[in-house]
């Protein structure tokens, strides 16, 4: 049974967090950075490490890392996604992690997840192709067996932080199937080429390899379950993250509904207005009870964790894109410019929908699972 | 740090004094008023309520569990309808201790049905505009006016009377809550049909009413106040299902359940618990909306269509995140905060899951969406051509669907209130809080 | 081209017909009829056909009717729609006199139509069983040659006004594939049961034929490309119905919101009412185009009639659905009630959403025509 | 009875007419502000104005269909921009004969381009709101004050400016509308970037800008009249589409176009045409926000999918009805009447019709939705993997879908208009009509 008690430990956690983020990631930082190539802070991504623990917060102890559940990373995707923080946290937390942590595969969690916890290591998965199938199913990548490893061939396209990412996971078609392999950021034969986005808070690139030593990780042929996995704790984060997004939005929408005078009045004494405002709370509250539960879930290994994570991918990036457009329309003018924080916001939300599978496609994949 | 502590582990106790007490106490051959008397004043018809009246002082949850305990245990529940629900929790607030032995005695063991009059034709929105007028005489109040949305109008001996007692005041203060006397000469209680063809609530005419002095409940011209703790108690219920549990056995002089045989209306005895169980009776799972559309779609082959799928999986969403929502509201009062404006989502969103309920059940019932049956001639009419059970329960809720987003605050007063009272966004200019009542426009 | 001049001759026509219903079809005369078996009030028909000509509008001169083309029948269908006319206009103009006219079947057509420009005859088309399917594509009913004619076996189902209808043009299965029949009213082995209908200001029937003696109409294998032709002009008159509808609902609307008083103001002057009525004027106008454009078309036998036909069907009875259940929120409670005229506009448009075909059938339709 | 009359048969003889006067004076050699003299003073530039404002008074449609000719006769069209859709427009309806003559000639012959200073940051949906200040200095006026969401702003010779020139009077009654030289000090043109990326619209900043006292249109103060005249033509223009077949070419004396050839400039010749030709030229047919999206779709392989084929036909069928929506008032003005709200309905219909595209286009996009290039070299790098021109197409035109629910009067202001100018719904109270505006409340 789903438990949503809230500990002062993890209220303490938010806090932290949140005033971190006011600190470090405020629309400046926020606005410098998506402009850089990088599109993160190294500085910053070390103290998360250092400071907070952010990056190991989920990570046993044992491996480096605090040992907190995926409860309390939802509330970190949370407050991360409210301030629209530029940060290797989705790619290397969100994906990487979950991907190491769901191979079983002991000498790579011991090599990789301390360094990760550490602050020391940024890493991604890259899965998806040219075509844009989030299942990989179409993988043309290949992977052949050579000495005691393997190499790569091929390419994987809207890889996370793909350009900068120190350790890259790749999904590959092995002998045996689909197969999770390590890259190193140096290996040979990779290219790294920037995606631009229209999210530009979130960076994205193209790699390709050729002939790129790789080491296999988990069991070959163990690919699709690890990513399945991976992909539901992936839009987990996702959800939580929408839910922080589409809180943000919500607050400016308000606050400015407040301030603004037109008529005489201020504009969120317009019915039209605060109607908006109040139809953005149903689903902001609804967003963060998808994706808490969707959290809970992962915390618990349920084995309903897949329908839960869809269901909170779908309802909560959908809940953010319909805030960030309507914190727009509240806005008017003023939150059409580049200027004005709104539209940030908005293309972060429309990627987060887009990002391991639309609403609809994840909408599908519930109707599956719940015997429809 | 992820379990929530359980809060100082009463629900198992009080369940177990509960069965203890059922073991002792529950007759099936008792007179439906001799058990509701016992089981009213040993204080497990309305738990909730605080200790000087009839109640228990426990949480809300624990009042469904101890609710839920009772049908499961195979007794027969504590008398339901809107004195046990509204009128109870309203006198036991804001009532003197003499109007509580007076009133609260007779709903938790079920001697009175009550029923509501607040709405009118004239003020449904905007309750505080209405105009039932009462003017003092002697020692009491005479009442004209007209009510309406009444529910069980004709089944109950007391109302809740909202009467304007000072038209001079501004609105919200001229307002009294009185206990009025149904079955008196000047009461007209007519049926009034909704458009499902049913007819579940009146139309209540008061002519020449008499309240006596002593049947304000607060102060003269502090009803709104008073008004308004009833209509949280309203939200409250309808909001998180609160009448789960309680039995649909109507008390009251009126419709006559009062001399029957308590065992002929108990629930059949649920399967024997393990009496060191110490786990809350689950509640039973009604089959939420989406469940039942799966399988309508299944059965008219529509299933397999995607935009059919969608949409299903649209309804399962929303029925799991107002299931989610509520669970975290629960999570949020068991350590004594809460999440507001969450009941006036979770509103918002039953008018939602209605609409899309309506739309997406006829289509799939396709032709036969457009038939219905308004009496049982006509139902076994249809029934003999379309010979599914699930159709009517289809069409009806799909003319249903339009009262939940008017009834108990339409979805635009529930909007304005989370715009207003959870988002802190200003009110419409123009208040009329200080204009005498008289001077305001009304209706015709 | 589209024409959407307005002549003064359909000013008048209009003017007619309003003045004759707000006569003859007030709220207490569709509630009285609705009530009854037959469904409408046979004198009323008679005067329909006497004083103006109705349902001989658009049936040709030469064949007892005023020679006007679909254009004219729009306007009748949309202020018969506006009223909640009880009538059997719409299976007897909009559906049988549609299938003569689209038979090719001249002495068919010199034997019906002049009766059914007089007013003597009321007709309906019998294609849909049980099943539901509008395109008769899984017809069941058998046609048999027998003597000079034929016999029909099987049933009917969701016939519009298939209880009272003089003629019933019946879609049966014969050798040389689908093909339409007449049958009269009294024709031994047919059998008339009455379905409750959830909109009950327009019957419908179930009808079982055993051996009954039929009249083919038209050649034997042309009855889908009649039916199909056919279903256009329903759809078509149905759309204008619903036009018509959709605009009394938010006329309603508008009244109310007008007078009705609540918070010391007019409810109309609060936004949110006066957006919703305002939503409704975009409907209701852009309705009306969609409905004129497919009368214009049917007027012209344009090759685009089905496409311009499932167009307006689909949009304009969404229109009148949406505007109809909108117009029972405008008006709060007593909206919901029985004794309000907003739920009998609700139904109407339930139903004309699902007749013929729901809207997402004919969009899917129009993806095939515009070659999606 | 089912043809409307032709009305007056002008079309035709004005067609020919055009056509008559291009073979004499259309001379591809000519400066390009040689041939707009020419065009300007012989009223073909805007035929819709009055014939003492250098027009020929025939009807919108026809002023349509003459620039179009133009067009397809294969000689430049006339000057483009506000002045010509705008302050020529205004002037010639609320000026002096005077101010025709200066500025109306200026603009049907090119010589000047224009700008619009009505918007500021305070003062969005409420207009009326604005606070650029006007005060009286000798013969003239000096103004300060910011303006916003001005197109064209550094290509201007003249600003139509709204600026306050009587604080104590009512917001509505102290507004004059003055022509604001845009080439002198205290003029400041700063680009606004948009969401996009792009910088369309300009801030304008204007201090101590002098404006002399014939500046005004109109009355002193009697500016709001004037400016809902000039939103008037502004609102015809946004709904049907009046600037079809004019040319983008850009007049008055910064752009630099008016030293040009002519024939440079002009556009390709159409196919000859019979000359004695009937029907007036068919308006060429932009490829529908429907027909991109369906060839889109089809690329991508999403053409087969349910959803996707019920969408792109709800986006078919808006268009399908916009379309038809013009040609009813077409129909309508063609005899005199109007179909009042269709402007309104118009825009709201386009801000469907935008967020539709919007969320379609980028679901089919699907993974490289997420893919946009705000400068060329992005553009660039993008189409290295995707090479798929109509790509940034979607993800452009899904940035830009926030602007129309905004400018030229927001979603919620059409809906304003709607109910209460077109239904007759009462206006919220409150109305500051009788305010002082030094004594409103303003934005800080």
């Amino acid at each position: 049974m789903v438990d949503f008690a809230v500990s002062d430990e993890q209220e303490e956690l938010r806090r932290s967090v949140r005033r971190f983020l006011a600190d470090k990631s405020p629309s400046s930082e926020v606005r410098r950075l998506m402009a850089t190539d990088e599109g993160y802070d190294p500085a910053v991504w070390t103290q998360m490490a250092e400071q907070l623990g952010l990056p190991g917060l989920a990570i046993p102890e044992e491996l480096g890392g605090s040992g907190y559940t995926y409860v309390e990373l939802a509330v970190v995707f949370e407050e991360a996604g409210a301030a629209l923080l530029c940060s290797p946290l989705f790619a290397t937390v969100g994906l990487a992690a979950n991907a190491l942590l769901s191979s079983d595969d002991d000498a790579a969690m011991k090599e990789y997840l301390p360094q990760i916890a550490a602050g020391e290591l940024t890493a991604t998965l890259a899965f998806t192709e040219d075509s844009g199938d989030w299942s990989a199913a179409d993988t043309s990548t290949t992977a052949t067996p050579a000495g005691d490893g393997w190499t790569l061939d091929g390419h994987k396209s809207f890889v996370v932080d793909g350009a900068t990412a120190g350790l890259i996971l790749v999904i590959a078609n092995a002998p045996d199937g689909l197969s999770l392999f390590a890259v190193d950021r140096d290996a040979a034969g990779v290219e790294r080429a920037a995606l631009p986005t229209m999210d530009q808070t979130r960076k994205q690139a193209r790699l390709t390899f050729a002939g790129t030593p790789a080491r296999l990780i988990g069991t070959a042929g163990a690919g699709a379950g690890i990513l399945a996995r991976t992909s539901s704790l992936g839009c987990a984060a996702l959800a939580a993250e929408a839910t922080g997004g589409a809180q943000r939005c919500m607050d400016m929408a308000v606050d400015y509904a407040k301030a603004r005078i037109q008529f005489g009045r201020p504009i969120g004494s317009f019915q039209a207005i605060k109607h908006k405002c109040s139809d953005m709370l149903v689903e902001v509250e609804s967003a963060r009870s998808a994706a808490y539960f969707a959290a809970s879930e992962a915390a618990d290994n349920s084995p309903d964790l897949a329908t839960a994570a869809s269901l909170a991918k779908a309802y909560c990036t959908d809940a953010f894109f319909h805030t960030a457009a309507e914190n727009i329309q509240v806005h008017g003018g003023i939150g059409f410019t580049w200027e004005h924080d709104a539209h940030l916001y908005f293309k972060r939300a429309k990627s987060s929908q887009l990002m391991l599978g639309d609403p609809a496609s994840h909408r599908e994949f519930i109707a599956q699972q719940i015997g429809i | 740090m992820t379990v929530a502590e359980a809060p100082a582990a009463s629900p198992t106790d009080l369940l177990d004094e509960l069965r203890a007490w059922l073991d002792e106490n529950w007759d099936p051959d008792l007179t439906v008023a001799q058990w509701w008397e016992r089981l009213g004043l040993a204080g497990w018809s309305a738990p909730a309520l605080p200790s000087n009246a009839y109640g228990r002082d426990v949480s809300r949850s624990d009042a469904v569990r101890i609710s839920q305990e009772i049908a499961a245990y195979g007794a027969l529940g504590a008398p339901g309808g809107l004195g046990l629900l509204l009128a109870g929790p309203t006198i036991a607030t804001c009532g003197t201790q003499e109007q509580i032995d007076r009133h609260v005695r007779d709903i938790v063991t079920g001697q009175k049905a009550w029923c509501q009059l607040f709405s009118e034709p004239g003020a449904g929105s905007d309750l505080a505009g209405l105009t039932s007028r009462a003017v003092e005489d002697g020692d009491g109040w005479i009442v004209n006016g007209q009510k309406v949305w009444t529910s069980m109008g004709h089944e109950a001996d007391l109302g809740m009377l909202l009467a304007r007692t000072n038209p001079e005041a501004p609105k919200h203060a001229g307002i009294t809550w009185f206990v009025c006397n149904m079955l008196q000469p000047g009461i007209e209680v007519r049926p009034l049909r909704e458009m499902t063809g049913n007819a579940m609530f009146n139309e209540v005419f008061l002519s020449d009413v008499r309240v006596d002095a002593d049947a304000a409940i607060g102060e003269v011209n502090d009803g709104w106040r008073v008004a308004n703790a009833t209509l949280a108690f309203e939200r409250a219920g309808l909001g998180t299902g609160g009448t789960s549990g309680i039995t649909p056995v109507v008390p009251g002089t009126i419709a006559g359940n009062l001399e029957k045989r308590a065992g002929d209306l108990a629930p059949s005895k649920s399967k024997p618990k393990a009496t060191t169980s110490s786990q809350p009776a689950a509640p039973r799972k009604a089959p939420s909306a989406a469940a039942m559309l799966i399988g309508f779609a299944k059965k008219h082959g529509r299933s397999e269509d995607p935009l059919v799928r969608q949409r299903l999986v649209e309804l399962h969403t929303l029925g799991e995140i107002g299931r989610l929502n509520a669970e975290r509201v629960k999570a949020a009062k068991a350590v004594g905060k809460d999440i507001p404006g969450m009941g006036n989502i979770g509103k918002l969103s039953m008018s939602t899951v209605m609409r899309l309920q309506r739309d997406l059940g006829l289509e799939l019932a396709g032709a036969q969406g457009m038939l219905h049956g308004y009496d049982e001639e006509q139902a076994a009419a249809v029934q003999a051509v379309v010979q599914d059970p699930v159709l009517p329960a289809v069409t009806t809720m799909s003319l249903y669907a339009q009262a939940p987003p008017i009834y108990g605050g339409t979805d635009q007063i529930q909007r304005n209130i989370i715009g207003e009272r959870i988002l802190g966004l200003p009110k419409e200019p123009g208040s009329n809080s200080k204009v005498p009542f008289s001077e305001l426009p009304k209706n015709a």
